[in-house]
């Protein structure tokens, strides 16, 4: 089984050389720390700057320079602010090539809910309804079943959307999945689980092909 | 024509109850904190709507403006941060209106654009696109979204000039300029007022044309919510 | 009976304290020129720029800095460039107190024809249909009558238009006139010029009600 | 992954014919003079569709294009400085959509902005509005406008990085910051090519992530249309 670290060195894999990349808060902001060696990635944050960089030495915090998720943060050489319509233009236009970010729910139709609780949460979307109904390439990191043990790949999201027909790849403490054709594909195991264990954790249809390899 | 306003007092005069304020910054980093704290002290002001991205924390931003119970209604992204929000929501005393970021930072822009409605993809499919026209375009699906105007914009600059030409710094851009364009009023408060000239022509943000007010503010506290560092 | 200057000189008593001008190509260039003493006027230029100054010296001329009639010019202290879309963003979004432009015919509804000749001359609108459609305050500049002779204040444009129910007042060679009602209304005549004059150089519906007093 | 390319004719590589151009501009103001003359080197390339303000004269900037016969349609706001233009024209070998100046911005930045159509209350009642959807918003009547992306976008900066972050100078920034936004491949040459960090990053025009191709022309002509002076 994963831990969140794992999960994010593993959605680090997918990377490629010069994309432009967003990276959600929780653990999709620690695939920053697992950029493979040779793969130059630019991090976009929604609320203003292409070219961030790591957290700030104590002496070098500055309040007007954070990300979405309102951490102080520094930038990299090459580095460009600009304001929030800026920004989601090139989200909307299709420029990031890979958005990351976490859910409390995906179905097998690559529909996502991760914004609101009826009657009990409503932080709101964010801007995780203009990236996953724009980015070409959304990967989902989570837990492969919420607290009380259930399911959060389902064959219908319940909760309200944030997007639909968008996911396509997940990556969960349990495995990495793939989103098509109205089905989970499993493709890589985690270390140390069954592909029993996968099932029994996957409400939606899932589609086992083959040997499923350990992750890479 | 003199935008320079000698006080904040003097910057929100006008403002009154039921009306819609635009107010710049992303959680609390470049928000008007002058503006907010000098509407906070004016209590008569009330049954406010609130066009922000986020609504501020318990005791700082607009969660001054909350704990007085000015705001009837928010437009916002996000609205985590917030105890007394999240109370006022829940129990329906205030009107919360979610807006997708991106779509919220362009109802601003087009209003401050003269462009009624625009096409986004943002939000279809959900309970954001209730209500809304949607239409295909190159096989992708869209929902028309309307454009916001206020009847006041409040922003924080960096730096600015009596002409009302604005600099922003960092992050702390973010809303800022969109919502200077939508007003009907625009007030600006800098951390730096220089003279005309002072500021390079092809380095400015907003052009003065957007900003009708326009003062020094002093003081600045520029509170932090995640302090995160690497040491 | 005006010249070119004149007309410039009388639209600029037109001109407030504070406000923001978009001047024409021709005739509505020259109202700079003309600009009260103590009146603090901001022109725009639609290719980018707020704070438009006089023409450079020969020794400080710069291709990089042109107004939209293509022509070098300068800055003002406090001016600022900006592209095309914040350009007609600020001049839809009505910023722009007071457009200046000519035209080869207006009507008495206030709609105005300055673009293209059919079969014979197209040179584009350029911004032109954006100002007129957006600004609440326009003022055409132009000889009352066509080289031909045959009046260009009309019952109804006949060339193809730039805009509908714009224009507010006309400033000819002739005479002052507002628009409204239908109608066009004759405010002022040049030093020199009989009501008789306008009244036989004007084509559309002209309300003269009392004495026309001289220009101002 | 490098977006430096050594020239300019590595930098316009895959143009075809029968593709759209978006080319930055304003009169012969900040036009990208290397890449259109390489392109003029290049006959076999025809049938383009060229978004550009203006069609530049007939001796230099898009004027050597229609001379070589290589362009099929123009799309532009004013076109009046170039007797060949208008020949071709008139004579129909040449097709013109006339397109609002503003209207013609603003459907770059949608098209680079993800937005398939907004409405604009500029060309209403004319020939612009000519089979566009009309509606009314507070008692105004708008034309639906829709977007422009190119195939391939091509603008000229002052400086820039080899990140692609690109700085205009004075009313040479015009079109190109749209146009820019709205190529599939975008391609910027630049008077000088720098070091990422060697721009301020709060002081960029274009972000390098609407850039793919980037390099340094030499010896820029800068041709002057009205040479207008005050001695």
């Amino acid at each position: 089984m994963l831990k969140k670290e794992d999960i994010a060195k593993r959605i680090a894999q997918e990377l490629k050389d010069g994309w432009y990349v967003n990276l959600g808060i929780g653990i999709p902001t620690l695939v920053a720390n697992y950029i493979p060696e040779g793969i130059d990635v630019t991090l976009q944050s929604e609320n203003g700057l292409l070219g961030m960089g790591p957290f700030p030495t104590k002496e070098s915090i500055d309040a007007d320079l954070i990300n979405a998720g309102k951490q102080t943060i520094t930038t990299m050489p090459g580095s460009v602010f600009f304001d929030s319509s800026d920004s989601f233009a090139m989200i909307r236009a299709g420029k990031v090539q890979l958005t990351v970010l976490g859910a409390m729910e995906v179905d097998q139709n690559g529909d996502i809910a991760n914004w609101k609780i009826p009657g009990k949460m409503v932080k709101g979307m964010g801007g995780a309804m203009d990236l996953v109904a724009s980015a070409e390439n959304i990967i989902v990191a989570m837990m492969h079943t919420n607290r009380a043990g259930e399911s959060k790949l389902l064959d219908k999201c319940s909760l309200p959307l944030t997007g639909v027909k968008c996911v396509t790849k997940i990556v969960t403490n349990l495995a990495v999945l793939e989103i098509k054709d109205g089905a989970f594909h499993l493709l890589e195991r985690a270390p140390g689980v069954s592909v029993e264990e996968i099932k029994a954790a996957t409400a939606g249809k899932l589609i086992i092909k083959g040997d499923i390899p350990n992750m890479i | 024509m003199k935008k320079v306003v000698k006080n904040v007092d003097e910057a929100i005069e006008g403002i009154q109850s039921g009306m819609t304020l635009m107010l710049g910054g992303f959680g609390l980093c470049g928000i008007p904190e002058k503006c907010i704290e000098a509407i906070s002290k004016r209590p008569e002001i009330k049954d406010l709507t609130c066009i922000s991205n986020n609504a501020g924390v318990d005791d700082f931003g607009l969660g001054f403006l909350l704990k007085n119970h000015q705001i009837k209604k928010m437009i916002s992204s996000y609205v985590g941060e917030n105890e007394e929000f999240e109370r006022q929501m829940l129990s329906g005393e205030l009107e919360v209106e979610l807006t997708p970021q991106g779509s919220l930072a362009e109802k601003c822009r087009a209003g401050g654009a003269g462009i009624p409605a625009f096409y986004t993809p943002a939000g279809y499919g959900t309970e954001v696109a209730e209500g809304k026209e949607t239409r295909e375009y190159n096989g992708k699906m869209y929902i028309l979204e309307e454009s916001l105007v206020s009847d006041f914009s409040i922003v924080k600059a960096w730096k600015g000039d009596t002409k009302g030409n604005l600099v922003f710094k960092a992050t702390a851009r973010n809303f800022n300029p969109v919502m200077a364009m939508a007003g009907k009023i625009t007030i600006a408060e800098v951390e730096y007022l220089v003279e005309p000239g002072e500021l390079d022509p092809n380095e400015i943000h907003t052009p003065g044309i957007f900003v009708h007010r326009i003062f020094e503010g002093k003081n600045y506290e520029k509170r932090i919510e995640q302090r995160t560092t690497s040491n």
